[in-house]
């Protein structure tokens, strides 16, 4: 029985200290990969609290496919933002070309 | 100025010094949590609440996982709004968005399209299983409709399947099938019985079938359009 | 069964829903067409439900046959009732002015794709409005709020542009925190009296720690989704950069949503809370409201701000009687007040806000400085707009002058003297801030003015009078609506 | 000593004052949306940890079927708001809501 208890706890202390950094490590990336982490720390937890179903619904949709929704998003963000530097750098290039024959 | 901010979002970084308004929030979060934690700590121990009645009701019900139960058929009405959130949801991002947040590829070596069509019959087995399952075991419509939602996922990716532009007429019935059904077997048991959403006891079982099949394809093709975000459609040639 | 009052309680919901559906399935031109079936089927059905309830008083549906508390229960009464009808009214108007605005204004292909999404939209959110006001279970209400915002936020968006685009990200954040603090709150329900529908709540609850802890989350959540001062920040700019038609149905009808559930939460879970200082802190919160909001609107140099700024004081009025609905004496009075104040506020602040969208259409700007001489150029429109501002300042004969009325004479029954105080200063201010609107609006326009004479159609300006002329002709609304409040009032007064 | 779900619910507790923590105070979108998400998960937990009627009995159904539907409703708020906010940083270059950042 105690043996049973000491692993919720565990579990809750790993769950919080997941999510904790999940939501402060500044590196977007690393923090959607803690969250997944933690997804899946969830599930365990409810299978834990006899809610398979729940605990399926979550590794599938709460944590798997959140997760992935999370990584395109901060992939087609930094595309986005990638793109438009490059569009920026191109028009100051051919400022400085203007620049430099005038 | 501006540069520094394209760096952080190219690096994904974000600010997460603590200052002094965010220590702030954190005291304040901190006091709510102390509250919540106070009240929580009392809630009754030892009391069924209403496990009791929805475990008593079960013959009743036409499925034997008490879950699946109060999914479709207790609160099956909670779950008809649920399926219309999924649909609203597309029609949101469909009005946000032009283009999807993915340009998909047709890809170099037709290995991984082929993988995908193998795939496909294989995982509408598992979805279709997990769906028959729900009924007696955990499992059920939204277990099998993540399923065919990653697969819808991975269709794309791989271009099996793409449409050149717009929202063609089947993906949106679809897309709009879990809502149909839904509502049609709502509406037809209020005329029939007075009720909405009332099953005849003996049928309960096949018309739940009936609804999640519906259900679980569209909440399959809704997550796949989610995560796709936009119109899907492929990367438009230079 | 066709005449009972049960069968027609789910078709409220069910035929904006499926019209939903249709207008989804359908070939994008038909949209208008299957709003309008649809809006009249939903129409009829409001229609016979509120004539039957007149006529055989409250009435309950028990979705799937099993009843609270196992089940989903639906009911209708006099406020519910009310509710669906003002929904009907003005959401019909809206979708006429819509009809309009996008004909005049929708052109190039990516704008019209987008505009094509506001039938479906909608329509959703007519539904979803329906199924909040008929809700008895606390866990349905949490989805129907859910599929309000969704609605509202995509409509908001649907003006596209990068401004409107942020303050609908405000506005989605603001409103799934508040719909988590809502279901929070659900759960500390649930785990201390074991049921979710709100008369089997009515008969359980005590003053718990836990009550309290749910009253405290749902307040607050409930209070971000209405916008109520300090949590009004992302509605200004939501309801400003909309466009009009949707900016009027944010304003006039969504935020009614989520006030309607905390009304209903407060007489009916939360009452053995009354004794304590939350009721007074919402009067509080209420009369800064008002004060806040209007000193807010009096400041604006752009029209739709100003309309927005003023729908954050008006708010406060809804706030401002809360303890006195539990008083004995007072509440059936002060409920009055408030429910005429919705429906008030809801025909007034629509008409002003397509009014404004028309007015703009044809200066092509927001600013409250290039209204000069609108009168000449878009008479009905402006008219619609003084209408309304007549509405909103309070002035007799209009329903935003019986609902302070009711509000006056309950606060004075009581001797709440400075609640009275601040209701006459806040109309004071409204007076300020529409004369703000609408003196230059008499001037002599300007002959650059003149020369880009475009008129917007007259379904715009005529819906837009329409309303207005509604919210002026609810003065003789006070006894009725009182009547109405009365059916099935021990589900609002739980408290006997 | 605290029971098993007890101490579920005031993990759940805290997992929704950390999610309204990194909401308010972090400015990325993206981290609010995820904060979201954890804030959802702690209620998810309070209702879980209510259903649990420790290891010899049947757990709730209802609280479940609650969660499984909110979960549904979780993801569909996260793809929507994800769709605004690509969209908002396509056009303004920023995934941020401060118009007047680091002016």
């Amino acid at each position: 029985m105690m043996v049973v208890v000491w692993f919720d706890v565990t579990l809750v202390i790993i769950l919080l200290v997941c999510g904790w950094l999940a939501l402060t490590t500044p590196n977007l990336l690393r923090a959607v990969m803690l969250f997944i982490a933690f997804g899946l720390l969830v599930a365990l937890a409810w299978v834990r609290l006899q809610a398979p179903d729940v605990a399926l619904a979550e590794a599938a949709v709460g944590s798997g496919l959140t997760g992935a929704l999370l990584l395109s998003t901060l992939s087609a963000m930094q595309r986005a933002s990638q793109k438009r530097r490059s569009r920026m750098e191109a028009m100051q290039q051919s400022t400085k070309e203007e620049y430099d024959a005038g | 100025m501006q540069d520094r901010d394209f760096n952080r979002a190219l690096q994904a970084d974000d600010d997460t010094r603590l200052t002094q308004s965010r220590l702030l929030v954190l005291a304040l979060a901190t006091a709510l949590v102390a509250g919540l934690a106070a009240a929580a700590i009392t809630f009754p121990d030892d009391f069924g609440r209403l496990a009791p009645l929805a475990l008593d009701s079960l013959p009743r019900s036409g499925v034997l996982n008490p879950v699946t139960a109060v999914l479709l058929n207790y609160r099956g009405y909670d779950t008809l709004l649920e399926v219309v959130v999924l649909l609203l949801a597309i029609v949101g991002v469909w009005a946000i968005a032009p283009t999807p947040r993915i340009w998909f590829k047709t890809p170099d070596t037709p290995v991984l399209a082929t993988f995908v069509r193998l795939l496909l019959p294989l995982m509408m087995v598992v979805a279709g299983y997990m769906l028959w399952l729900g009924a007696d075991e955990p499992g059920g419509a939204f277990q099998g409709g993540a399923v065919l939602g990653g697969v819808g996922v991975l269709w794309a990716a791989a271009v099996v399947w793409l449409p050149r532009a717009g929202r063609p007429f089947w993906l949106r019935l679809l897309l709009g099938a879990g809502v149909a059904a839904f509502v049609i077997a709502a509406v037809g048991l209020l005329f029939l019985r007075g009720n909405l959403l009332q099953y005849p006891p003996e049928q309960a079982k096949t018309v739940i079938l009936v609804i999640e099949s519906a259900a679980m394809f569209s909440i399959g093709a809704t997550l796949a359009m989610l995560f796709i975000g936009g119109y899907p459609r492929r990367e438009e040639a230079k | 069964m066709i005449f009972e009052t049960a069968f027609w309680l789910p078709i409220g919901i069910m035929a904006p829903l499926l019209a939903a559906l249709c207008t989804f399935l359908a070939p994008q031109r038909m949209s208008p067409l299957v709003t309008m079936i649809g809006a009249g089927i939903t129409f009829v059905a409001v229609g016979f439900l509120s004539a039957s309830l007149v006529r055989n008083g409250p009435a309950r549906h028990t979705v799937g046959g099993w009843g609270a508390p196992l089940g989903i229960d639906l009911a209708v009464d006099g406020l519910a009732a009310l509710m669906l009808m003002l929904t009907a009214v003005v959401g019909a108007a809206v979708a006429l002015y819509a009809y309009g605005y996008f004909n005049f204004s929708g052109h190039g292909e990516e704008t019209k794709r987008r505009y094509a999404s506001f039938w479906p939209l909608w329509l959703f959110l007519w539904s979803a409005l329906n199924a909040l006001f008929l809700s008895r279970d606390v866990f349905n209400l949490y989805v129907t709020l859910e599929l309000v915002s969704f609605a509202a936020v995509a409509l908001t968006a649907l003006a596209g542009k990068p401004d409107v685009l942020r303050a609908a990200m405000r506005y989605l954040l603001v409103s799934l925190v508040g719909s988590l603090f809502y279901l929070m709150g659900v759960a500390y329900l649930y785990g201390e009296f074991g049921v979710l529908d709100i008369d089997q709540l009515k008969k359980t609850v005590t003053a718990t720690p836990s009550l309290a802890a749910a009253a405290a989350l749902m307040t607050v959540g409930l209070m971000m989704k209405t916008a109520l001062f300090p949590l009004h920040f992302w509605l200004p700019p939501a309801h400003a950069n909309a466009i009009a038609p949707v900016s009027a149905l944010l304003s006039a009808l969504v935020v009614k949503g989520s006030f309607y559930i905390l009304l209903r939460a407060w007489l009916e879970i939360f009452y053995p809370l009354s004794h304590t200082g939350a009721p007074y802190l919402l009067t509080g919160l209420g009369g800064a409201a008002i004060l806040w909001g209007s000193l807010q609107a009096i400041r604006q140099v752009r029209l739709k701000l100003l309309i927005a700024y003023s729908t954050v004081a008006q708010i406060g009025y809804l706030f401002l009687l809360t303890p006195l609905l539990f008083v004995k004496e007072q509440s059936p009075i002060a409920l009055s007040g408030i429910v005429c104040f919705i429906l008030a506020h809801a025909g007034a602040k629509a008409a002003a806000f397509l009014s404004a969208g028309a007015i703009q259409l044809v200066t092509g700007d927001d600013r409250i400085s290039s209204l000069r001489g609108l009168m000449q150029m878009q008479p009905l429109a402006v008219v619609a707009f003084g209408a309304a501002g007549v509405s909103l300042a309070a002035l007799p004969p209009s329903g935003g002058f019986i609902a302070k009325w009711f509000m006056l004479h309950a606060a004075l029954a009581h001797g709440d003297r400075l609640v009275a105080a601040i209701i006459v200063v806040g109309g004071l201010l409204a007076a300020i801030y529409v004369m703000r609107v609408v003196a230059p609006l008499f001037r002599q326009p300007d002959d650059a003015v003149l020369h880009r004479l475009t008129l917007a159609p007259k379904t715009m300006t005529l819906t837009a009078l329409g309303l207005a002329v509604l919210a002026l002709l609810l003065s003789f609304a006070g006894i009725p609506v009182m009547e109405m409040l009365s059916i099935g009032a021990v589900g609002i007064l739980g408290i006997e | 000593m605290i029971g098993t779900s007890t101490l579920y619910t005031l993990a759940g507790v805290l997992l929704f004052g950390m999610g309204l923590y990194a909401l308010i105070a972090y400015p990325h979108l993206l981290r609010k949306i995820l904060a979201m998400n954890v804030m959802g998960t702690g209620v998810f937990m309070v209702l879980i940890s209510i259903a649990y009627q420790g290891p010899t009995q049947r757990a709730d159904p209802i609280p479940h079927a609650l969660v499984i539907t909110g979960i549904v409703v979780a993801v569909c708020a996260t793809g929507l708001a994800l769709t605004l906010a690509t969209r908002i940083q396509a056009l303004t270059g920023s995934a941020r809501l401060e118009t007047d950042e680091e002016a």
